[in-house]
């Protein structure tokens, strides 16, 4: 009978496993806040201030009485990114946590992942990925904040006009957010006028990436555009520095953080991106309407945690600004009047963006939010 | 041999029993989804558990073939419009196919180099997936259409919950069923001693690519049905980390233990979720986990503590 | 052309010689125990991490690298003596299974202790690439080259030269033997995981200038070093070398030749082609088995 | 007509030669002995007849068809069995089951019916079972049948590697060393199932050391020396050759 005792052991295993994570009664007064981010691996790069930023505002939110009275309740679940966690614990969210509304999926792989559950179940979505498959087509329950990365890239095709290039090469790294940017990086070149001579990539935490420079520099490019984020984003810029070269080297937003600069060094030097405001809120001119949305959302950012937001922390914090609007002018936690309510949202004015949502529109803000930087002096500058 | 049987018997029927009660003691369809995820991961564990615990050959690649599984049946019930039940066989013909066509040269291999060389096969395919965008969607995933068998797809998560655990009873049945036989008796001899094995009449090479490739076959099952289920796959589930889980799985839950399998995957799919709400103490706590078992169960679970239990 | 061709090699032999170093902390312990040890990355990890918060603490760099370096060795051998001791018993595959929950458990402590950003460390002697015909190297790519070539020397001499060493050796081929003739094979193990731990954390203070460290940079660079240490034949110092070498050329090349989305898919190719034709790795140990 | 013929037989490993030009006829139904001084070459000669060891260069030839080279498992289809020096078993199952695997090719392997379990798998592993528990009292070990066989004392293993080859039907077994490491009584109870194999119509070839053993049960001996074939004859002949005493001499001295 050795397989019935084995059998019986597990089972007992198991049991005592499902006890253990038989979560509490559900309350009924507070807002039940779902959030899901890829706080590790690859990605933690996004998801890590976006962790940061939904304590903070959640519990300075509290503080100050919550949304019409009431108490948000954030209940957050940590993936490294992978697809498949994003939709158990979306999954979880609605069926076990009872969530009125949901933020997460850092990545365009999660969101996507969590969409077929959230769409079955509606419940109001706001994702923080920035692929445009995750609103185009429209989704009823799904909205998100990012800019879509081809609004990025083509700010960034914009400027490279305007230094009159014609040839340029692109470098990625493997992941989501690297390949959504050059796809569109290969799809928009044409319609603005330029031809892509050069197209990279590298491998996640590669130590040195001088051959694809090598093979862009020979492609005889006039700029260059880079996917990607996180440690492979400065060794990136080391090596082009290293080879000295002097073509236009331009970042998408993956790298629009203070800590890119600091890795970076002088090598980061004349490199441009286009950035939310957030990055650069304090440089705003005063009649900017966003610049004292950005300026207080910084200060408390690093008065918390002793560092500058990066323009991903600034996206948790435009969910919330949604969120909370949207429950305001709903009256209450009700999801398809929650839904309805994000469907109608006008002129928010957040960290990263001024959101006009429409049916037709689920993201709500153009490439008009967008501001060029640059790096003078180890710092942002806004070029306009 | 008639006391094993009798185990053998009981083991089913005790798994049997599991599987049909655990729906109504499961309070919502959230459990029922990672009962549902267990099960999948525990059909690929099966199947990997005949190839690393009864014939000893190890592959840290064995998520390679979970996800061409996924990403055939996504393709070709996405891209092509072929009915899912055909899209699975054929992701099964497919991975049977490279199974078999690599196991040779490989399979000669022993220990670490064993390990690298399937390491290396999965990276290649994770990366052949990650970059074929036009195909795959790339490092970001593609959707996957809905399950249809004979005009009817599985409205939700109980429906999906009944066909993974009569598939999962089945597997579990397969592999007990070959591990008794001739085959099984072989893999085990070989395990043990391959020139002895082969001096006893065992042709070694064909007995490694068998089970490589039937390995290989339950891996595609999961990975075809986890795809339909889940409606949205992407690379990572054939990468390197995701091999590493298999494993871990297998053996966790105990080498040359079907049920073992069974019980590793249930664990390493539930431990998790238990962590969830952790936070920054969830990997450290699956660490901590994972090591304690392994030094204290060396044998792992199911095998170490039936022998605890046949004791008393 | 031949600038081409030079820059691919440089871009090689730097990658190669972060490779070879953490090659050869595999190869010490699978030496000394047949374990891979699969938290090898992470001691790589810890000696950066460690270096750069000390760093950053306002220690001097001559101060903070040894620090760190220490609470590695001191991590190695509380591994192995927490860890891989008590499981001597345990199978091959089940010691692996212990060496990854190490590494998923270090991650973890990493994590909370210090943090989940990207750091970097001041390269030891300037910035200012070196150039050779037109192809550039930084200097401290330099350093990580002298790192790797001195730790073979240093593992030569003692392996060959010492009777710790030699002790070493005789634990590997027969733990019985050893023992009866004298050698506390215990306390060579406990030595073999504080050296391992030792040269990983030295590369890790090494290679951080170059490629950054984070709580999770041990992954890949444990895979990276594993399959170099395979590619060389897993045993042999010299073999981690060229091993790791080699495959940070292969990688340039093939990303600089071929395609450089598919660089690690030729590398892990050649690796399969060289097993096949060579099943024990390129320096490998050779011999028929005996029956 | 002789059952094997092992023609200009040479094995090198890495330029030294462990077998060189090893030539000689075992005839059916005989017990012939291998003996030699330590390194002599015995075990390989075991290797490359069993198809373990791939020969440099020379001919064997089993009832007048070449084997040379073939792969151990094609041997053992053609009747070659054989036992190891160190004993190898399958130290994990049980002492019935190891002599099962060495039923292996008489038995069902087809892949599918073993997987859906059919009732012609139950059978033949009955069978199997019953013809196991045959040869293991043969040898001496029915009552350890159901024990696992890594538990086994040594001389008992070396007894259950003789079973496991008996199970295949051989028509040569190759024997390496079957009384090393046992006791007089031990000694004599192998020597009696020596005899009783060959009387059944096997050919058997030893590599032993224990003089007295082969003596008693040899037909026919072949005398190696570094690799090289010395002497060849009937044990009366191999003890009055005076190149044997002679190297025997300046080994035992």
């Amino acid at each position: 009978m050795l397989g019935l005792k084995n059998f019986l052991a597990a089972s007992a295993l198991l049991a005592a496993g499902a006890l253990a994570f038989a979560g509490a009664a559900v309350a009924q007064a507070p807002i039940k806040l779902g959030a899901v981010l890829a706080t590790q691996g690859g990605p933690s790069f996004l998801g890590d201030p976006e962790a940061k930023v939904l304590k903070l505002y959640v519990d300075k939110m509290n503080a100050e009485g919550g949304i019409a009275g009431r108490k948000i309740e954030l209940v957050l679940y940590e993936t490294n990114g992978a697809a498949a966690d994003a939709a158990t614990f979306a999954k979880r969210l609605i069926a076990q946590d009872n969530v009125d509304f949901i933020i997460g999926g850092s990545t365009t792989g999660e969101t996507m992942a969590m969409v077929p559950e959230i769409e079955r179940a509606g419940v109001p979505f706001v994702s923080l990925g920035g692929a445009s498959v995750i609103v185009e087509p429209v989704k009823k329950w799904v909205f998100k904040v990012p800019q879509t990365d081809r609004a990025a890239v083509e700010k960034v095709y914009i400027d490279m006009k305007q230094r009159a290039a014609k040839k340029v090469g692109l470098l990625a790294g493997s992941g989501g957010f690297d390949k959504s940017c050059t796809d569109n990086a290969r799809a928009l070149a044409k319609t603005h006028g330029l031809t892509v001579a050069a197209d990279e990539t590298h491998g996640a935490q590669d130590t040195d990436m001088t051959p694809q420079w090598t093979k862009i520099k020979n492609a005889g490019v006039d700029a260059v555009l880079y996917c990607g984020f996180g440690a492979s984003s400065v060794v990136v810029t080391k090596n082009y520095a290293q080879l000295g070269l002097k073509i236009p080297f331009y970042h998408n937003h993956g790298s629009a953080s203070t800590r890119w600069i600091q890795g970076s060094g002088a090598a980061a030097e004349g490199v441009r991106l286009p950035a939310e405001p957030v990055l650069v809120a304090r440089q705003l001119p005063d009649r900017d309407p966003q610049k004292a949305a950005g300026v207080a959302f910084g200060d408390a950012y690093k008065a918390k945690y002793n560092e500058e937001p990066s323009t991903f922390a600034g996206y948790a914090y435009d969910a919330l600004l949604l969120m909370a609007d949207a429950i305001k002018r709903a009256g209450g936690t009700d999801k398809a009047k929650v839904r309805d309510a994000l469907e109608t949202t006008k002129g928010l004015v957040g960290a990263t963006g001024i959101f006009t949502m429409t049916a037709a529109d689920h993201s709500g803000v153009d490439v008009k939010s967008f501001r060029m930087v640059e790096v003078k002096n180890g710092a942002w500058r806004v070029l306009y | 041999m008639i006391r094993r049987r009798e185990a053998r018997r009981g083991g089913l029927g005790a798994l049997a029993a599991v599987l049909l009660v655990l729906p109504f003691v499961l309070p919502n369809t959230y459990y029922l989804n990672v009962a549902i995820l267990a099960g999948l991961n525990a059909i690929a564990c099966i199947g990997l558990n005949l190839l690393i615990g009864y014939a000893g050959q190890i592959s840290l690649g064995h998520a390679a073939f979970f996800g061409i599984g996924a990403y055939v049946s996504a393709i070709l019930t996405a891209g092509q419009g072929w009915p899912p039940v055909l899209a699975l066989l054929a992701a099964l013909v497919l991975n049977g196919a490279l199974a078999f066509a690599v196991a040779r040269p490989i399979l000669r291999l022993r220990g670490h180099y064993l390990a690298m060389a399937t390491l290396g096969l999965g990276i290649i395919v994770a990366i052949v997936l990650a970059q074929e965008v036009r195909l795959t969607g790339g490092p970001d995933g593609m959707p996957v259409p809905p399950l249809v068998l004979l005009g009817w797809s599985p409205p939700g998560e109980a429906a999906w919950y009944g066909i993974v655990a009569v598939l999962l009873w089945i597997a579990a049945w397969l592999s007990l069923n070959l591990a008794r036989s001739p085959i099984g008796r072989a893999l085990a001899a070989l395990n043990a001693s391959e020139i002895a094995a082969a001096t006893a009449g065992v042709d070694v090479a064909r007995h490694k690519s068998l089970v490589f490739v039937l390995s290989a076959l339950y891996a595609s099952l999961a990975g075809s049905l986890f795809a339909h289920y889940a409606g949205f796959i992407t690379p990572a589930k054939a990468g390197f980390l995701q091999s590493v889980e298999l494993v871990t799985m297998v053996v966790l839950g105990g080498m040359a233990s079907t049920f073992g399998a069974v019980v590793g995957a249930a664990i390493l799919t539930a431990l998790p979720q238990i962590f969830a709400t952790f936070h920054e103490y969830e990997t450290i706590a699956l660490g901590a986990i994972l090591m304690g078992i392994m030094i204290f169960l060396p044998r792992g679970l199911v095998p170490s503590l039936a022998r605890l239990a046949g004791r008393r | 052309m031949l600038e081409t061709f030079l820059q691919f090699l440089f871009s090689g032999i730097t990658a190669g010689a972060i490779y070879a170093l953490v090659a050869l902390g595999f190869t010490l312990i699978y030496n000394a125990s047949h374990v891979i040890n699969f938290a090898q990355g992470e001691f790589v990890m810890i000696g950066g991490m460690a270096t750069v918060f000390l760093a950053d603490a306002g220690w001097p760099i001559w101060a903070a690298a040894p620090l760190a370096v220490l609470l590695a060795v001191a991590v190695g051998v509380a591994l192995e003596r927490l860890a891989i001791a008590p499981a001597r018993e345990a199978s091959t595959v089940s010691l692996i299974v212990i060496t990854i929950g190490a590494s998923i458990l270090l991650r973890g402590l990493a994590q909370l202790v210090w943090d989940r950003n990207f750091h970097t460390l001041a390269p030891f002697s300037g910035e200012e690439p070196i150039r050779v015909l037109g192809a550039s190297i930084l200097p401290q790519s330099l350093w990580v080259l002298g790192g790797s070539l001195l730790a073979v020397l240093a593992l030569g001499w003692f392996f060959g030269r010492t009777l710790l060493g030699k002790a070493v050796i005789a634990t590997a081929h027969n733990r019985l033997a050893a023992e009866l003739m004298g050698i506390e094979t215990r306390h060579v193990m406990t030595l073999c995981f504080a050296l391992s731990a030792l040269l990983g954390a030295l590369g890790g203070v090494l290679i951080t200038p170059i490629t950054l460290t984070s709580y999770d940079a041990g992954v890949m660079l444990g895979l990276k070093g594993f399959s170099a240490a395979i590619l060389g034949g897993m045993g042999s110092a010299t073999g981690a070398v060229v091993g790791g070498l080699l495959l940070g050329v292969v990688e340039a090349m093939g990303a600089g030749f071929l395609s450089s989305a598919y660089k690690d898919a030729i590398a892990f190719v050649l690796i399969l082609v060289v097993l096949v034709a060579v099943p024990r790795g390129l320096m490998g140990a050779r011999g028929a088995e005996r029956v | 007509m002789s059952l094997l013929e092992v023609q200009s037989l040479s094995k090198t490993f890495g330029g030294v030669a462990a077998v060189a030009e090893v030539s000689f006829e075992l005839e059916a139904g005989h017990v012939h002995s291998v003996i030699g001084p330590n390194g002599a070459g015995k075990t390989t000669l075991f290797n490359l007849i069993a198809g373990a060891v791939r020969p440099s260069g020379g001919k064997v030839r089993l009832d007048g068809a070449d084997i040379t080279g073939l792969a151990p498992h094609v041997l053992a289809e053609r009747g070659i069995g054989r036992s190891f020096q160190t004993p190898q078993i399958f130290a994990a199952m049980s002492v019935a089951e190891n002599v099962m695997v060495g039923r292996h090719l008489r038995l069902d392997r087809r892949l599918l019916p073993s997987l859906l379990g059919m009732p012609a798998v139950d059978r033949a592993n009955r069978a199997a079972r019953e013809r196991a528990q045959l040869l293991l009292d043969q040898v001496g070990l029915g009552q350890e049948a159901d024990r696992p066989a890594g538990g086994l004392a040594y001389g008992a293993m070396k007894r259950l590697e003789i079973a496991r080859a008996l199970a295949g039907d051989p028509r040569l077994l190759l024997l390496d060393e079957p009384a090393a490491g046992l006791n007089p009584t031990e000694t004599a109870e192998i020597t009696a199932l020596i005899q009783a194999i060959a009387a059944a119509g096997v050919t058997v070839v030893l590599v032993e050391h224990d003089m007295r053993l082969v003596m008693a049960v040899s037909d026919h001996i072949i005398v190696l020396d570094s690799g090289r074939k010395l002497a060849d004859g009937t044990a009366a002949a191999i003890r009055a050759d005076p190149a044997v005493i002679a190297a025997y001499l300046g080994q035992a001295q």
